[in-house]
Order: C-alpha cells, then structure tokens, then sequence
C-alpha cells in the first residue's frame, strides 16, 4: 500500500471517502457498505486503521459498534459540550399559598394547611417545595397519626432577603400597607412598598 | 430552521424560453404566459438580437415589441395593461431616437434608451446570478452536515424569580378569602313600627286629655345614632297613623307644620 | 503558541475542544459559542486556522459562514455517499430570482426588487422565502412609509458554501460595473455608460 514511504493518492481519496461515509450517516455505517464505495483491491482494514490513528487524538473518534463504523466525540471533552441554561420560572399559584401559609403558621401540618385553604392540598405539592428546598419537616405533632410539621427553610430566607421569618410583614403591617382591603386594586399592588 | 436543499431544474435555467416566436414571420405563436410583464418579453427580444446585451439596438427591439404587441392586436387578444404601456412608452423612445429634440430638462432619447438597456442587463445578470448561485456546492447536495448530530446535553438551571411580593400578596389573598367566609352583614339599629304600637299603646292606656305626639316618644331618644332617632319618629308616627285607622286615636293639628295631638278615644 | 517546535498541550486540548463542539453540531456554530469554551488565553483565531489546514484534505472540510464555523463533507466525494433524501423544498423560478436580487442587493425593499424585476411582487414571494429561513427583515428604510429591507441570513450562505455576502458569484464584477445600482437616475446613467 506504501511505496516509498509516501501513500499512494488512490488511498487518501479512500479514506477521504471512508471519513464522509461515517461523517454523514445517521447510523454507524457496516463494513459491507463502505467496502462497496471503495475500490475492489482497497484494503478495507487497513484503511480503517489508519483512519483510527488519524483520529486517535482529536475531538472525535472512530469507534466500532458490532461490524460497524462511526464517529463519536471524544470522552475527554464531553464536558465542553453541555450547553448551561438558566430557566426563570415562577411558583405555581397553588404552591405559592402553600408556601406562604407554611412561612406564617410554621410549623404546620398538612391538615392544618387544608383547614386555612379550604382545599385539599394535593400529594405533591408540600414534596415539591420540599425538594426546591423552600420547606423542610420539622418533626412530628403530638396529636393522633403523629403529622409531620413543616417549616420554611435557609434558602428561603436566603431566597426573599429576609433574615428571619419575623421580618415577614405581620397581620397589622399587611393591613396598614392596603394589602388587605377587599377591594385590592392592581395599581395598589404595584405602588405597595412591599414590592421593593 | 428546515432542513431543505434548493434545486433548479435544467429547464428553469433556460433564458431563451421562447425559442418558437419568429417575430415579423408568418409562423407566430404567442404565449404571453411565459412572460413575467414586459421586461422579461423585452429582454428575451433582446437576447433574441445575439450579441452582447451591451451592444444591444434599442431601437430594433423597440420595433420587435411593437410588432409582437401588434400582432397580438390582430389575434384579437386581449393584452394586460402593463404590455400596452410599454408599447407607448417604447413607441415615445423611438421617436426620440428618431428626431431628437434639444429640449433641456428632458431626457434624451439616448439617455432613456440606455436606462432601458441597464434594467435588462441588470434583470439579465441577476437570472445569471440564480445559475451560479446553483453551480456553487450546495449544502445537501454537494456538501453535507453532520448525519448524526450529538444531542446537545442542556444542563438547566431553573432560577426562581417568585419575588416576596408574589408570596405577601399570596398570602394576603387567602387571609381575604378567609374574611368572606365569616362575613355577616350589621343591620342598623331601627325601631320597628310594631315595637312603637307597644310603646304606645302602653303609654296612651289612661289618657283622655289632648296631648303633644312628642311627649310620647321614648325618654332616652336623642342617643349619637342619628339613623335611630330619625326610624323612632316615623315608626311613632306610623304607630299613631294606625291606632287612629283602627279607631282607638283621636288625631288634630291645627296648621300646616303644626304640632300634632293626640287623645285616647274611649 | 509552540514551544520548541511542538504544539503545547494546552494548545492540543483546545483544539480538541473545537473540533468536538463543531463534530457535534448539525448548524454551523459562532465564534462566540467556541470561545466561551476555550481558556481565556487562547488564541481562537489561530486555533481555526490550525483546525481549517488539519482537514483541509479530509473527507470533510472546516467551512465559515459568516461568523459561525461548521463541518461538511468535501464536494469531492459527494458521489459516493448515499445520504438519507431530505425533502427538496422547490422554489419557483420567481422566488429564485428574488432570492438572488436580495442576496446581491440588500438591504432592499419590495418596491425595489419590483423595480429590478419590473414586475410586482406578489403578497407571499418574500414571506415564503421568509419562513424558509432564506431572508430576514433588517430594519425600515429612512424613507416615506418606512418599508421593510430584507436580507439573507446565515442559512442561506451556508447552503452555497459562501463565507460572506462578497463571496457571491461574480459579486465584485457586478460591483464594478455599476449593476448593483438600485436606481436608474440620469445622473447614473451617464456615469455608468462611461464605466463601461
């Protein structure tokens, strides 16, 4: 295949074949199929081998899977592939009364939490604060069945710029600032202090 | 984005479309059709000419048109306006070119005659443009992409932007709903017209002389709920209406406005 | 960037890191994107021109579009791969000729493509091309009615190869000899037939 050391022109424009083949398809491509684009007399193997020492050290390399060939990116630098989002999401109007009343009546149990609602507080959506790490258990109430409490957690206060649940606005701040009267106008809502 | 390859058929290459129109011969097939307006029909008449677009004879061609729109006339069909205007404007040029006048301020015959002929060898370039464009290596076509792309690995971080606000008015919101629940409406304070008839009726038991009405109001009348002393006038009062109907009261006054007396009337 | 005459290793791993973003991805992707991978120091320009020379004669080549680079296989070989058939969106001869005058033109409006053309432009000509991802809106020209400009987009270089808008066939012929001129006014007219 070598002659005088230097590789033949028929064998580059191979493996420049080879290297397209396993670039475009969708599928690690079978020895059966590549050797049907190359010349009856190219050395299938030796191609191969030279083309997976070519690409020993780069991005990607040639892997093969059963009788097949492909390119796959290189394990070293997957890491530089992954591509970081940050997604700015809301809580769940649910979740978000759920929280609150956990913030103002912690500890409290989920029964208890119903009782303020009015509604059943659905399987989830305590575990789901749990696991956002906005609430945590706090022990057990001493009450038939032993119900697990909750209390809002670091990152909460973290979270809200609070540094301990009694800088929460009490009953009388709400009132004075006008979050509480019934007829609540949005533009209250936008000019409240509360909002800063 | 889609994944689509462009392709130009050999035959939407073809300029000279129209090989099969003679103009000025006996044999003349006329398919306007293929003409997208009266530039594509002029700058296929000109490349009918073969010779450099540059080299062009504005005036033969303003005769082809003329003579291809005439013809037209003649089969009696029916030319879209745009065609006509050309032939006017065509047949306007070529009198210019024909005798030209020294009118300054005018464009001379040479002057449009030359627009004419860039705005075909503008269109004529820009058709060979669409060629070359497909003679160049064409993605999906001489040049592919990646067949496998990697699954770009997305590593999402969800940021909460829920302010203190979203979860005091939160909270506000549920303590209102609580309020509503409890919500029992406060009736003023009135006197019913039943609880003056008993008043009265105690109070006129043994009374025969004529009396002020006033006097027979409650002794603690002026209390600070205006509404109540105002609904123990008019319940006195209609009290009095009704003990007079049903014959138990005498009733006078005296004057328009004037006090009103009573009397039992037994 | 070399040190007694070999590349350092740091050097390699960048490049590493090139190749596998650029490997991984089906559209061609930013300078921005890569450099935010690489280390600070790197030198990203010379980095491409070692990645561009390195498959300069494989079976597929490092090609630019516009500010982005991306992988394709070599026209070379194009006849011995048997790629999946991706559907053939066919424009009509009209849209090609729009899409040309806006490739050598823009920003154009309608009105002025309808003036090269000397024919009006239908309605949904240049919406098509629009949701075909060939042309884009680039703003409103300064003039009465401010109408849309239009010009082609990144798309549309990488399906012909072209690293810039000057790559155009024939771009600077045209140029020169004053055809790209949107308006044929006396003075031009004069010019122009002296530029000949």
């Amino acid at each position: 295949m070598k002659k005088n050391g230097s590789i033949r022109s028929e064998v580059l424009f191979s493996i420049k074949v080879i290297e397209a083949i396993l670039f475009s398809s969708l599928h690690p491509v079978s020895a059966k199929v590549i050797k049907s684009k190359l010349p009856e007399d190219a050395n299938f193997e030796e191609l191969i081998d030279i083309i997976k020492n070519k690409y020993l050290n780069s991005g990607f390399n040639l892997y093969k899977v059963s009788d097949a060939w492909a390119f796959r990116t290189s394990p070293e630098v997957v890491n530089f592939l992954t591509v970081e989002k940050i997604v700015k999401k809301k809580l769940s109007k649910a979740a978000l009364e759920i929280l609150a009343i956990i913030a103002y009546y912690q500890p409290i149990t989920r029964a208890e939490i119903e009782d303020i609602r009015g509604v059943s507080v659905g399987q989830n959506s305590i575990e789901n604060l749990f696991e956002s790490s906005w609430v945590e258990p706090k022990g057990h109430k001493r009450v038939p069945g032993k119900p697990s409490t909750w209390r809002t957690t670091k990152h909460f206060l973290d979270h809200f710029g609070l540094e301990s649940i009694k800088d929460l606005p009490n009953f009388y701040e709400l009132k004075s600032s006008g979050l509480l009267s019934r007829n609540i106008e949005p533009s209250l809502i936008k000019k409240s202090s509360l909002s800063d | 984005m889609e994944d689509v390859a462009l392709s130009l058929n050999e035959d939407e290459c073809q300029l000279n479309k129209n090989e099969n129109i003679n103009i000025g011969k006996d044999i003349f097939v006329l398919s306007l059709g293929e003409f997208e307006g009266p530039i594509d029909l002029l700058l296929d008449l000109a490349r009918k000419q073969k010779v450099d677009l540059k080299e062009v004879s504005i005036l033969d061609l303003a005769d082809q048109y003329l003579d291809f729109i005439n013809n037209a006339k003649n089969l009696n069909l029916e030319l879209a306006a745009e065609y006509l205007v050309m032939a006017a404007w065509l047949a306007y040029l070529k009198s210019k070119l024909l005798m030209p006048t020294e009118d300054e301020g005018e464009l001379s015959g040479e002057d449009l005659s030359f627009a004419l002929s860039f705005q075909l060898r503008r269109l004529n370039a820009m058709r060979e443009a669409v060629k070359d464009l497909f003679n160049l290596s064409l993605l999906n076509k001489d040049r592919f992409v990646k067949g496998n792309p990697e699954k770009e690995k997305i590593n999402l971080f969800f940021q909460d932007n829920t302010c203190l606000n979203d979860l005091l008015l939160s909270y506000t919101s549920i303590l209102r709903a609580k309020d509503t629940s409890e919500y029992s409406p406060q009736y003023k304070k009135l006197e019913s017209v039943e609880l003056a008839l008993i008043r009265l009726n105690k109070m006129l038991s043994d009374n025969k002389e004529w009396e002020e009405l006033s006097m027979f109001l409650p002794e603690h009348l002026f209390t600070k709920d205006i509404i109540y002393n105002r609904s123990i006038l008019a319940s006195t009062f209609s009290a009095t209406l009704e003990l007079v109907k049903s014959g138990k009261l005498e009733l006078k006054q005296k004057q328009p406005f004037g006090k009103l007396f009573i009397r039992n009337n037994k």
